[in-house]
């Protein structure tokens, strides 16, 4: 098991309250009962194509976004059902879409991996790996141009590090100064290479560095790190009007994909992480601060089943698009 | 008014940054060089670096920026300095600037303006004589023009600003320094339609780009022949708007098509093939083909003009076509 | 031997490990995960990481490297996971692989072999569908295997290893699972020509990849109605090698292709071209041509169906032409 | 002017003997006569296409490519007559390339840009930014691989170091520990831009250090210096098998291309670094050794113009490639 570094100690402010913990825990578990209905939902085939579930590194997405605005933006993976979800897109619309039915957010033409909500400035749902950081920073540099008060968070995982397009997009953001938030999420793995496999230098803090963009590296099997992690990052943003990195040290506790046999690492590995698993340790300290008890747990878990099965029973009973509007959607506005 | 085909270029730049606060013209060496085609020398000075924005060399990170900027509200301009360079940043062209509109569902749009010199002819050798323009034609989402005369150099930025779908307007650097009248601009005009150059009943010859200077000057040869070749320029190359083409060789009943890029593959197979389909039965001699012979264009000026169509092939093949 | 067509592309890969001390697999997942379509799966075990050598995400930087080590002397078969990804290098591969033994007045080969997953047909939207390979051919310097049977997918990159020049090998998703008897080697088998996979009269069908199964399909079913179709596998996409199509055409006067590439400009335009013009004067009807629908592939089955060619439509399109 | 930090004290050592000095004189005066007469044969219309002249910037390929063997690679841009001459490449087969000639060393195929030769190991002559640096870390490997005592330098320019192509080659040479010596020629522009403006990050082995590359930067205006940086650096190399980045901080003196109407520089700030010649600093203190005087000077430059003008001769008076063979070379070998 890789050991995470203490290399940071982030400070918990009192400014916690309790629904702000108790909705970071209930977030937490709104993605991880979401991804558990899709593999569900995968084996019975109502779910098609690729599907990377997100389970066991729920703190981040949950940790990052808490402090995220409507206004900002967000762009993320094929691994995002919980950034979308916790960016505003209704359950429902996240699985009609990978349903692949009308009422889905990008009306079926997406998928699992191309979540997109205009209204929730959601761009993404991207699958080449590393093609979101440059949309990033264009997005980061219109919001900047129009004088609008945004952050554009921007997921990507460790993998995509080593891609070109990262280093041009860093470089870009610094040197144009933009307010982009780079959430580095570092499972420790690119589908089956590890990083020291990948990376000659894997403190992903020094390469951001390089850029000259200051960088921060956070427990992301803790939600509370995750919270103050961000707040700390945005602070600095606001203060110095510039791009931030932010890395997320995590662990993913299923396999890359649903076609994975997950050969390359050990049982005894995944075993490890998964008794850090986040949800159980922010239950436990919810418990230990008295915020949480055995009767609001099971009303929390209540709250998300019935949001959930509900999201189900409105995909399954939703209608596909008509096979008149395949051609719809190639060209904006005209219908060229 | 008499004007080169680059300063109508220019003259579209500069309206577009005059009347759209939401423009800006990005890439490399646009701005303190002035273009690495003299295209936007002086709009720096003019517009300021906020409109007028050099980048690193990052053909990826600039194009994928650009339609992050055309996501977040605004309508840029990019430019690559030329289409050989346009393969670094071929994935967010095609799979995120043509997809996007499509995987949201209609939600999101991609107004993105890629701007780049194609073409061979200059002894620039292989990686820097590409002309992709055609092939890329191939990726729906796409709209490609490809201006040549100095009417389309000037407005077809209008019609891109008009989008909400990325265009590539491709610039074919053999064009740059022709002179020609500009015309008032008509009412009717517009660059969603080819454009009968040169009209004749003959043979109907089809290109774009640079290579309909070199079928004009064939037909004008050939006229004093009494020989009457009809001139099409495709202008747009996506969606491709073959109705002038068709009417055409409903007349003609030849088809002789010119194109720079290599023959196998290039978008005159494509031309040839609707014609083929549709004029099956009245179609006088087989369709023929002048495309870029294939080879990488080499760099030593009598193999580059061996490479390349050149006139003297275009009159051999209407002359063939005529026997 | 029944075998898989993936087993079939391991059984290639082994024994270009096993015979050649200078070949070695790379790319993404090939080794620890096992081949992210799990053709490589144990290769890893079997020949040990100095012959199996995974690799950061980095699509330029490692087909560069390929090349690079193909000009130092080895054989490298380069992985790109999909063709999708295969974007991201596609600079290094036209305007560094294709053309760098004739920039060099032919002193320098690229002896590399790019192998890549392609095709659409498994709902994975429109980023991880796309079909290139057709596309790719207009690429001079380029070889490009779309292997198709079984016995093709055991030997090609046999062929690709006697090639001195860069070689793509595509292989169709849609095959890895299919089945069949892996025949004794014949000596006269060769890559470089196409394939007659079943005989007819009436009709010639061509197409490549994971469509020629389609086209069996249904010249099989029709064969019981006494409509007979010939039908031809590419399997080299460039050089084209059309003989036997022609030979085809001459006894069956149609022609009718089927493509996985959006119509517009797909490889099957250029083959609907030659034909025509060879056999302008003995078709008995026009060309048609079944192809990708002009839309970025969409994610939902029905839309995904409706999108791609299918037995249905070469049907009704082959009943057409026997109308 | 930007000033050169002083910021690593090369050690000059005794060894530096008279012929090894006179040597590399004569070598940066070879290139600077060169690239003087290929200005001129362009303008006379005999060279075209883009011509990218080295002037000022010679004691970087003279000082590095004293120190490269015959059995080592070497790969370099647009700009690189200079490199090729001095890995061995006649000065004949080099103009006669330009010249669009048969004899030229590629056939009349590459032009200026497109320099190569298989007998000396120089594998280009490279026109797209950034894109022989992979190629690097492949010959790299292979000679790795197959065992052979080899060095790959792989020069290009400050430009190149914004590509997503230079981020993904220093990873995979640290990664894979090969032997390849990255020699960026910082000459502060990219064309018309400046350093400044491309990069966020404008020390560049900092930015090598974020690969964990071993980095060096050195005056390349000083060809001693540059000769010593590069024996470092080989020295390190052979001592911990692996990449080494070595900076050189020199200045083109001519406009980028013979296109280039050289807008975004000043006048003065050219003319300070004029004041730094390579050649006209050499020739100084070669005098002041007593190494060097008017007669040797004149015999010098006697020698190089016989060399160029044999050069020039052979070019003129050889053949253009046969029309017929225009198809040669599309593919190696059965002439498919
Ligand atoms: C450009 C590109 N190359 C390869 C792939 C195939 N692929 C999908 S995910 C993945 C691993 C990415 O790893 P990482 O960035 O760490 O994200 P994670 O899956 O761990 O969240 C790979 C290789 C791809 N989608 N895009
Ligand atoms: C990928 C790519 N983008 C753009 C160009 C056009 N171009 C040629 S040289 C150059 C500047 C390169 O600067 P640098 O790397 O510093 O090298 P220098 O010319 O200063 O030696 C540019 C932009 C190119 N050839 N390739
Ligand atoms: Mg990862
Ligand atoms: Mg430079």
């Amino acid at each position: 098991m890789k050991k995470l570094k203490p290399e940071i100690t982030v400070h918990f402010p009192n400014s916690f309250d309790e629904p702000f913990e108790l909705g970071l825990f209930k977030n937490m578990l709104r993605i991880r009962r979401l991804e558990e209905l899709c593999a569900e939902l995968y084996t019975q085939e109502k779910i098609r194509g690729f599907l990377h579930l997100y389970i066991g590194e729920e703190a981040v997405a949950t940790g990052v976004l808490s402090q995220a605005r409507a206004k900002d933006n967000v762009i993320a993976t094929y691994r995002e059902h919980g950034h979308a979800l916790l960016k505003g897109l209704s359950a429902r619309s996240i699985l009609a879409e990978m349903f692949g039915k009308r009422t889905g957010c990008c009306r079926g033409r997406g998928g699992s991996m191309h979540l997109f909500s205009k209204e929730h400035r959601f761009f993404g749902g991207q699958a080449i790996v590393g093609a979101g950081l440059p949309h990033a920073v264009g997005l980061a540099l219109a919001s900047e141009w129009l004088g609008e008060d945004r952050i554009t968070f921007c997921f990507f995982g460790d993998g995509a590090v080593a891609e070109g397009q990262f280093h041009e997009s860093l470089n870009l953001a610094a040197l144009w100064k933009l307010p982009v938030l780079f959430c580095c999420e570092n499972n420790f793995y690119g589908m089956g290479t590890a990083i020291e496999r990948a990376q000659s230098q894997t403190n992903l803090v020094e390469k951001a560095k390089s850029y000259k963009i200051q960088g921060l590296s956070v427990d992301g099997m803790d939600v509370d790190a995750v919270v103050n992690g961000t707040r700390q990052a945005l602070f600095w943003m606001q203060e110095n009007k510039g791009p931030f990195f932010l890395e997320l040290k995590t662990y993913r506790f299923r396999a890359h994909s649903m076609f994975d046999p997950d050969l390359y690492r050990s049982k005894e590995e995944v075993l490890q992480w998964k008794q850090r698993c986040p949800i159980e340790q922010k239950k436990k300290t919810l418990r230990q601060k008295g915020l949480l008890n055995n009767e609001k747990l099971l009303a929390i878990e209540k709250g998300i089943q019935d949001e959930l099965s509900d999201a189900k029973t409105f995909a399954e009973a939703s209608p596909f698009e008509s096979p008149e509007d395949l051609y719809q959607f190639v060209y904006a506005g005209d219908g060229l | 008014m008499r004007i080169s085909y680059r300063e109508a270029l220019k003259l579209g730049l500069r309206e577009a940054l005059t009347k759209n606060p939401n423009t800006f013209l990005i890439g490399e060496d646009v701005g303190a060089y002035g273009g690495s085609y003299a295209v936007s020398k002086g709009l720096l000075k003019e517009f300021g670096p906020h409109r007028v924005r050099d980048t690193p060399l990052s053909e990826a990170g600039f194009v994928g920026a650009g339609i992050g900027a055309a996501l977040g509200g605004l309508h840029p301009i990019v430019e690559i300095m030329t289409i050989n360079f346009s393969l670094l940043a071929l994935d967010q062209i095609i799979n995120s600037a043509a997809f996007m509109h499509h995987m949201s569902g209609g939600q999101l749009a991609v107004p993105l303006i890629l701007r780049m010199t194609t073409g061979a002819g200059r002894q620039l050798g292989a990686q820097h004589s590409n002309s992709f323009e055609g092939w890329f034609a191939h990726i729906p989402g796409l709209i490609i023009f490809a201006p040549s005369s100095i009417e389309d150099a000037r407005y077809s930025l209008e019609f891109a600003l008009r989008e909400q779908n990325p265009v590539l307007m491709v610039e074919h650097a053999q064009l740059l320094n022709d002179e020609d009248e500009l015309p008032e601009k008509n009412t009717s005009y517009s660059l969603f339609s080819s454009n009968i150059r040169k009209t004749g009943d003959q043979i109907t010859v089809v290109s774009f780009g640079a290579n309909v200077k070199k079928c004009l000057a064939v037909a004008d040869k050939l006229e004093k022949q009494n020989l009457s070749l009809e001139v099409i320029d495709l202008r747009i190359l996506r969606p491709l708007q073959l109705e002038l083409v068709f009417e055409s060789v409903k007349k003609t009943h030849r088809l002789l098509l010119v194109d720079e890029g290599w023959l196998t593959g290039n978008l005159s197979a494509e031309i040839g093939i609707r014609v083929a389909e549709k004029f099956f039965d009245s179609l006088k001699c087989p369709i023929l083909r002048i495309g870029k012979k294939e080879v990488p264009v080499p760099y030593s000026k009598h193999l580059e003009d061996l490479t390349l169509p050149q006139e003297e092939g275009i009159e051999l093949a209407a002359r063939e076509m005529l026997k």
